[in-house]
């Protein structure tokens, strides 16, 4: 009889985060009709005010906020197994780990100023404006954790070279491809409208997709590679 | 303890004692002698780093010590000298406003 | 080529392209450093946004994209005390509080350019508080460097595998002591120890360009040293 | 003879800590520079704002601060040695003689505070709070060095002259720079 160390738990926190986190997009009003950066500070602070929108904005950003830090047990899990490749030093799963926190908590900043622009609607509009700014900018731009983590994925399993890699090869080149599609929101400031500006295309719509297929693939690949973690372990015993 | 060693830790720091208690009356002595500011100002530089380099090369044994760490330490002590009284020239070159 | 050194490889040029880079486009593309005076009034600052309104929107973008690499940069000289014979919490702790540095240390910064840069017609007062804000966030964040270099000393006194010499461990108090000579930035809006000023910005940027430029020699020398040989993976 | 030939050059404590004086002793070099530099611009205002000083404290830190540095030069001599004892009464002089410099330069803080003469008060205050506050933080530091040395002396391992000296050196640095200090802030007029 295997141990029980709590992984297969933390696995399965996975698909009912995504079912979370897919409710809370929906609820927020901001997100269905991405707001557009080209909106006056009167229509912004109008978008507060609106009594249909208010209870909604601040309801879902308090789930955001619950729950936005949700994904880091996954990610610890793949920096075992990041522990687990033929490397020579523990270079990858840490940096992996220093990855972690980074992504977690710029989400929760942008929670943060769209939760204070709701709390107070009657505010000078300049200044729910400018909170909304600071919100979707630091929502958009803040890919760095992301990629970094993508390519450090991707390095560490295309260094991992032995008869049966932890993962396949295939999420290496899934994850650069990831990489790369989270680059153009970083732009986010250089226009208003199109696909670069936050209500974008690229910004928004291919970002956001490409985080949650990243989000998809990693947790089946993930749990994958755990299951044959523990046959294996599991026929070392036997 | 080694007498001589002693003696003459002792003899240092009462030189460096007594050397403090002058400068008591440096600023107003100079300025009664009609001194320009920036001589006062170098005066009061100077004994500073001979006191410094007193307890470098005595406190600090460095006169013991291997020669570039003697050369180095001098090279602190003049750099030091020379960019104070740069700093202070410059400084009256260019008055604030 | 040491295949045994790759992971380790990877970590000190990443170290190295990334310092360039980081230099590159805080001084080069965006102008944001050396920083512009804290007294400027809300119409200058307006106008210092609209000056360089490209170079930060799109300097910040760069800065963004790459800025994930300081993960891997920190894993690097958190393996490096690893391998010192010192408890493993020294080598945690310097990846905790560096991981958690890079956001007041230079994302906020961004954020708060791009923003300004986003929109030139908002109101000045507004803008004023932006440029505070970008300027404050990156040069008053002290406690993690303050609390990680003075980790990072203890390690490097107290080893005895010989991975960093002594002196860098003295180093490393000379560089947590510049963070203590950086805190009047918050008091100050003109004279040496203003944002801009020569004490709180020129000598500590000294100390701190000596300091990058010799753990990172001191990091490859290390690496030149280290011999896994073919054994057990540690 | 001390143990060790007078013509044997030897460096010190441990050569590190020498790095660490050197390049230290370089960056304060640059701060006295961006005080001397801001002096010359406004003598005036420096002047004025100097009178808030006493020179006969500073002259007292000076001589308290020196007589710390003898004691920790004797506690060196003695353990070199073998006087453990005698070094280890040193080693904790010289920690009195801090002790006294910091109650001292607390008095004179609080005392300048109370007159309105606080850090933003004017460029001379803000220069006098920092450059004595930087050294005071030194100073601090220099209790720890202390610490460790008295922790050599003690122990009954093999006790390490290297360390003391190392803890020695450290303390004569605080010294030679609240020397350059008190010249600056205090004397220089």
């Amino acid at each position: 009889m295997r141990r029980a160390d709590g992984e297969m738990l933390l696995l399965w926190t996975l698909p009912v985060l995504g079912v979370i986190w897919i409710s809370a997009f929906l609820v927020f009003p901001g997100f269905v009709h991405p707001m557009s950066p080209t909106l006056s500070a009167e229509q912004v602070a109008a978008f507060y005010r609106d009594p249909e929108n208010l209870p909604r904005i601040r309801y879902g950003m308090i789930v955001f906020n619950w729950f936005g830090v949700g994904l880091i047990p996954i990610l610890a899990l793949i920096a075992l197994q990041i522990r687990r490749m033929a490397h020579r030093t523990p270079i990858f799963s840490y940096a992996l780990i220093a990855c972690a926190a980074g992504g977690p908590t710029i989400f929760l900043m942008a929670d943060l100023f769209w939760l204070l622009a709701a709390f107070r609607p009657e505010r000078d509009p300049q200044l729910t404006l400018l909170l909304n700014d600071f919100a979707w900018v630091t929502f958009s731009s803040q890919v760095g954790f992301l990629i970094a983590q993508s390519v450090i994925l991707a390095l560490a399993i295309y260094l991992d070279r032995q008869e049966r890699p932890v993962f396949p090869p295939w999420v290496a080149h899934f994850n650069l491809v990831v990489a790369a599609l989270l680059m153009p929101a970083a732009f986010v400031g250089a226009a208003m409208t199109g696909p670069i500006a936050w209500d974008g295309l690229l910004t928004f719509w291919v970002r956001n997709v490409a985080i949650g297929v990243w989000i998809a693939v990693m947790g089946v690949v993930l749990a994958r590679a755990i299951a044959r973690q523990r046959a294996e372990g599991d026929a070392v015993e036997a | 303890m080694n007498s001589g060693a002693e003696k003459r830790l002792m003899l240092v720091w009462l030189a460096l004692s007594a050397i403090t208690l002058a400068q008591l009356g440096i600023g107003s002595v100079g300025a009664q002698a009609g001194l320009a500011p920036a001589a006062i100002a170098a005066s009061a530089i100077g004994i500073a780093l001979i006191k410094v380099r007193i307890i470098i090369r005595e406190f600090m044994e460095v006169r013991h010590a291997p020669v570039l760490l003697c050369r180095l330490t001098d090279l602190w002590v003049v750099l030091t000298g020379v960019m104070l009284l740069g700093g202070h020239l410059a400084g009256t070159a260019f008055p604030k406003r | 080529m040491n295949d045994g050194k790759r992971e380790l490889w990877i970590g000190w040029w990443t170290l190295v392209v990334f310092y360039n880079v980081y230099g590159l486009l805080f001084f080069v593309v965006t102008r944001t450093q050396p920083p512009p005076e804290p007294s400027l009034t809300p119409a200058q600052v307006v106008q210092w946004f609209a000056e360089r309104r490209h170079g930060l929107i799109y300097g910040y973008a760069f800065v963004f994209i790459v800025g994930g690499a300081t993960a891997i940069m920190n894993a690097t000289l958190a393996y490096s005390i690893r391998r010192m014979s010192v408890s493993r919490a020294f080598a945690y702790s310097y990846l905790v509080i560096y991981a958690l540095a890079t956001l007041p240390g230079m994302l906020i910064m961004g954020v708060a350019c791009t923003v300004g840069a986003m929109r030139p017609d908002r109101d000045p007062a507004l803008m004023s508080w932006i440029y505070d804000f970008a300027f404050l966030s990156f040069e008053g964040t002290m406690g993690v460097f303050l609390i990680g270099s003075l980790v990072w000393m203890v390690a490097v006194l107290l080893d005895e595998n010989g991975v960093f010499p002594k002196w860098f461990g003295y180093l490393n108090l000379c560089n947590a002591l510049t963070e203590v000579v950086v805190a009047p930035a918050w008091i100050f809006k003109n004279g040496a120890f203003a944002w801009n000023g020569t004490i709180a910005w020129w000598i500590n940027m000294g100390v701190f360009v000596t300091y990058t430029i010799v753990f990172l020699t001191l990091l490859r020398r290390m690496i030149l040293r280290e011999d896994f040989g073919t054994g057990a993976l540690p | 003879m001390n143990g060790r030939p007078e013509a044997v050059r030897f460096v010190p404590g441990q050569p590190d800590m020498w790095a660490f004086v050197l390049f230290e002793g370089f960056v304060f070099t640059a701060y006295f520079t961006a005080y001397v530099f801001s002096r010359a611009r406004s003598p005036g205002l420096f002047l004025q704002s100097q009178a808030h000083l006493d020179l006969r404290v500073g002259v007292f830190n000076t001589l308290v601060l020196l007589a710390s540095s003898w004691s920790v030069a004797r506690c060196v001599q003695a353990a070199r040695e073998g006087g453990y004892r005698a070094a280890t009464r040193n080693a904790f002089l010289t920690m009195s003689f801090g002790f006294g410099f910091l109650v001292s330069k607390l008095r004179e803080w609080v005392v300048a505070i109370e007159h309105g003469f606080t850090f933003t008060a004017d460029e001379f205050s803000s220069f006098y709070y920092f450059l004595t506050g930087i050294h005071f933080l030194h100073l601090l530091i220099g209790f720890v060095a202390l610490a460790v040395a008295v922790h050599q002396l003690r122990s009954p391992a093999p006790h390490s002259q290297e360390i003391v000296e190392t803890c020695a050196t450290y303390w004569h640095t605080i010294d030679f720079l609240w020397v350059l200090i008190f010249a600056l802030l205090y004397v220089m007029r």
